[in-house]
């Protein structure tokens, strides 16, 4: 429907027609969620939630009624931050989506993208802060059923491997083909190591310790560390994007 | 991929790249971010499986010994091979050959082909024999492998990317050819690197 | 043409790379631990020498086939500290 | 609407009725799950935290047919709100340039949040699945399937304020959408998001089943669904007289 907003139809004057000249305010709104997000996102997982860092795989039903025990409001008071803000990473995926359909690679990777991301966003994030709140809430809750929990929310929210390997892939390829130099190549180079790392850990579902576990110094530790460069390349990037943009264009349908 | 770049226009022109010459980088950056990062990545992997081999000499050198070196010997010189095939290839290329080029890099590929065959085969047998990833030593072995044959494929998708480069006339750009050399002698690099900790180490 | 002379010493040059590498391979046949038959012991003496190998081994992939060695500055130096930091990582992790 | 004759084929003509056709399915299933909201013996009134797991349990077995029925019609109407939204979006993208940037993060947030609903009523329907399952099973069901329902408002709230962003940056001379919209969409924005920390709390107005977490939470979002729907179809003839395709 770009026409209706572009080219005058019968005469009649069109959105774009009386506009004030165009400014990138909404622009820098929609980029700024991005580091806000994330910074409370390292809030909730770190200081709340505390599951960076993990806590061991390899432990007892004792070990594990204990720590809900002892981290009983903290985890509460982290399932209610997050279930508030985790919407950002609706924002600061679907900006990037945006910049992805302004590349001259098709609309396709970009939907593939946010696809992915949007399912991922539930598993990858919200499930681990659900299974351990419901842990916290009943500390008098059979210890079984806690660990259970306690399992699935840390698998959950580690092992999610498809939906971010299925994004990651689309983002890379989309840069790639991409002529317009929204992103830079590098970045999709950058990416690929993210899906590598999302294959090495398909290994913490049959580990439970050892270094390809889920608190594992390759499977976690070395993934943490180039999620967190490719991260901020990614924000960096993005920034340079949005400040390239020229004002007052959309991209196609 | 990315357009090509001044460098390359002067190299098609024919260009000498003489012995010494410090100007002139094979590729172009954003292909090196991505090899120097990979390397720094798999670097890391292997100072991990040095320190977690340190925790338990015995239990890994007992396990390595269940690896058919010979097996690993032969995969290294395929692969080896396969990088001089694509090096040649580069230098057809650059000597306006593109035909020869085409072939060396068929040449190359196929041997990434061999590889990837020799190393299932290798898996199956290991696997056979009961050695899962149950084992410290053979899930790094599983995990290190694994990881660069994943690597290996993405190569065989670069090197067909450079044939179909230079089967275009119109626009054959060496840089691009160059980049997926690069991208391929590190994959060959690498496995020197996996043969050497994995195989050989006592 | 003075094309074909300087890129014929670069082809003589990874011709003989590729035949110091499969040599090399060949001797670490020797020194592995796996087609011993019997258990296998640590062995200091056998562990430098491959690292120093590998060192080698690598390096030589790096100059002649990755073309470094008429690279920029930065990249031989980026390239030489990863061999260092990576080689002597693995012998200092082995002996402490 | 009465469209103009002669217009049928063209593909502008299709993007107006499909729009229209969504906010019908929309609402009609809004109404369902009206119906399936009045029948839900575990929201008159909702079920506290701080039942026990007995107590639990033999509610879900004494109500085991009703329950099935609310979260089936929940589980089979819940993402008929995705017609609604994704009008919504493609009214979006009608809007100035600047506001383009919000129609992804709208859409984004909108599947995501129509999964946790999906996800909701799955949870509570298993707990009625098997009414002589443990107790104890029962009881962590029954707080997976309220954490899930009630907490998790991010995504409606960013829904809202990339909705009221959007239309606030709509600066043009005919605007796709009124700006009390936009005002109205924070105002629930707002009204909704005190439920995210119901679980800190099991008694009161901000526990799970209290005033303030529930009742606003559910009425606020409730209204806004149906004021949205009423304003897309004026957005959406609005349109279609943009186009020449009625009058």
């Amino acid at each position: 429907m770009r026409v209706s907003a572009t080219v005058p139809v019968g005469g009649e004057p069109t959105l774009t027609d009386s506009q004030p000249p165009p400014s990138k305010r909404a622009l820098s709104i929609a980029f700024w969620i991005f580091p806000g997000f994330f910074g409370l996102f390292g809030v909730v997982f770190v200081v709340l939630l505390r599951v960076i860092p993990p806590p061991r795989p390899d432990v007892d039903n004792k070990y594990i009624t204990d720590y809900f025990e002892t981290h009983h409001s903290s985890i509460l008071i982290g399932l209610g931050l997050l279930c508030l803000v985790f919407g950002g990473s609706a924002v600061a995926n679907g900006f990037i989506t945006y910049h992805m359909k302004r590349m001259s690679s098709g609309p396709v990777f970009a939907y593939v993208y946010m696809g992915g991301l949007a399912v991922g966003s539930i598993p990858g994030m919200l499930l681990v802060a659900v299974c351990w709140g419901a842990a916290a809430l009943r500390p008098d809750r059979e210890p079984r059923i806690i660990a259970m929990l306690y399992d699935l929310g840390m698998l959950s929210f580690n092992g999610q491997l498809g939906c971010f390997a299925t994004a990651y892939l689309a983002f890379a390829i989309a840069i790639l083909v991409d002529k317009n130099n929204i992103f830079p190549k590098w970045l999709a180079y950058l990416t690929i190591w993210q899906i590598v790392t999302e294959v090495i850990a398909t290994q913490m579902w049959q580990q439970t310790s050892g270094p390809f576990a889920w608190n594992g110094s390759i499977a976690f530790w070395l993934a943490v560390v180039v999620f967190g460069v490719w991260l901020n390349c990614q924000g960096l990037m993005l920034k340079k994007a949005t400040d390239d943009h020229p004002a007052g264009t959309r991209p196609p349908d | 991929m990315t357009e090509s770049t001044s460098t390359s226009a002067v190299l098609a022109d024919g260009r000498p790249i003489a012995d010494g010459e410090c100007s002139h980088l094979p590729g172009d950056t954003h292909m090196w971010v991505m090899v120097l990062g990979d390397l720094a990545i798999f670097g890391a992997y292997f100072l991990i499986y040095m320190v977690h081999r340190a925790m338990a000499p015995e239990a890994f050198l007992a396990a390595q010994q269940h690896l058919d070196v010979t097996i690993g010997v032969v995969n290294t010189m395929v692969l080896l091979t396969s990088s001089l095939f694509v090096a040649l290839s580069v230098y057809a290329a650059r000597s306006g050959r593109p035909d020869r080029a085409i072939k060396l890099t068929y040449a190359g590929g196929a041997c990434g082909v061999l590889f990837v065959a020799i190393k299932a085969y290798e898996w199956s047998l290991e696997l056979r024999s009961g050695h899962t990833v149950g084992n410290e030593f053979f899930s790094f072995y599983y995990v290190l492998t694994g990881v660069h044959m994943l690597h290996v494929t993405l190569g065989l998708i670069i090197l067909g990317v450079s044939v179909r480069e230079l089967r275009a006339p119109k626009r054959r750009r060496i840089t691009l050819v160059e980049q997926g050399a690069t991208y391929w002698h590190m994959v060959d690099l690498l496995w020197i690197v996996i043969f050497g900790l994995l195989y050989v180490v006592r | 043409m003075t094309t074909s002379a300087t890129s014929h010493s670069g082809l003589r040059g990874i011709t003989i790379a590729w035949i110091v590498l499969c040599v090399l391979t060949i001797g670490s046949w020797w020194l592995s631990p796996a087609h011993t038959g019997v258990p296998a012991v640590p062995s200091l003496p056998i562990t430098v020498a491959v690292v120093v190998l590998g060192l080698i081994k690598s390096r030589l992939i790096i100059r002649y086939f990755m073309e470094v060695r008429s690279a920029p500055r930065w990249l031989r130096l980026a390239t030489d500290c990863w061999l260092v930091a990576l080689w002597a990582g693995t012998l200092i992790i082995y002996l402490y | 609407m009465q469209l103009l004759s002669g217009i049928d084929d063209l593909p502008r003509t299709a993007n107006v009725r499909t729009q229209l056709m969504a906010l019908w399915v929309t609402a009609i299933s809004l109404a369902l799950m009206l119906v399936a909201y009045a029948v839900f013996p575990g929201f008159w009134p909702p079920m506290s935290p701080e039942m026990s797991a007995e107590a639990v349990a033999d509610f879900y077995r004494n109500n085991a047919g009703w329950i099935r029925f609310s979260m089936v019609t929940f589980n089979l109407c819940g993402l008929m709100l995705l017609p609604l939204f994704c009008v919504v979006t493609v009214q979006i993208k009608r809007m100035a340039a600047q506001s383009q940037a919000f129609a992804y993060c709208y859409l984004m947030a909108t599947i995501s949040g129509g999964t946790i609903f999906a996800l909701a009523a799955t949870i509570f329907a298993t707990a009625a699945y098997r009414p002589n399952r443990d107790a104890d099973l029962i009881l962590v069901l029954n707080d997976l399937g309220w954490i899930v329902f009630v907490a998790p408002v991010g995504m409606a709230l960013i829904q809202n304020l990339m909705l009221a962003l959007a239309i606030y940056f709509d600066n043009g001379a005919r605007p796709v959408y009124p700006r009390w919209v936009g005002h109205f969409a924070l105002v629930v924005a707002l009204a909704m998001a005190p439920a995210a920390f119901s679980m800190t709390v099991t008694s009161g107005p901000f526990a799970w089943n209290g005033a303030i977490s529930f009742w606003l939470r559910n009425i606020a979002f409730g209204t806004f669904l149906v004021v949205l729907l009423v304003v897309s179809w004026k957005a959406v003839h609005r349109q279609a007289i943009d186009e020449g395709l009625t009058e």
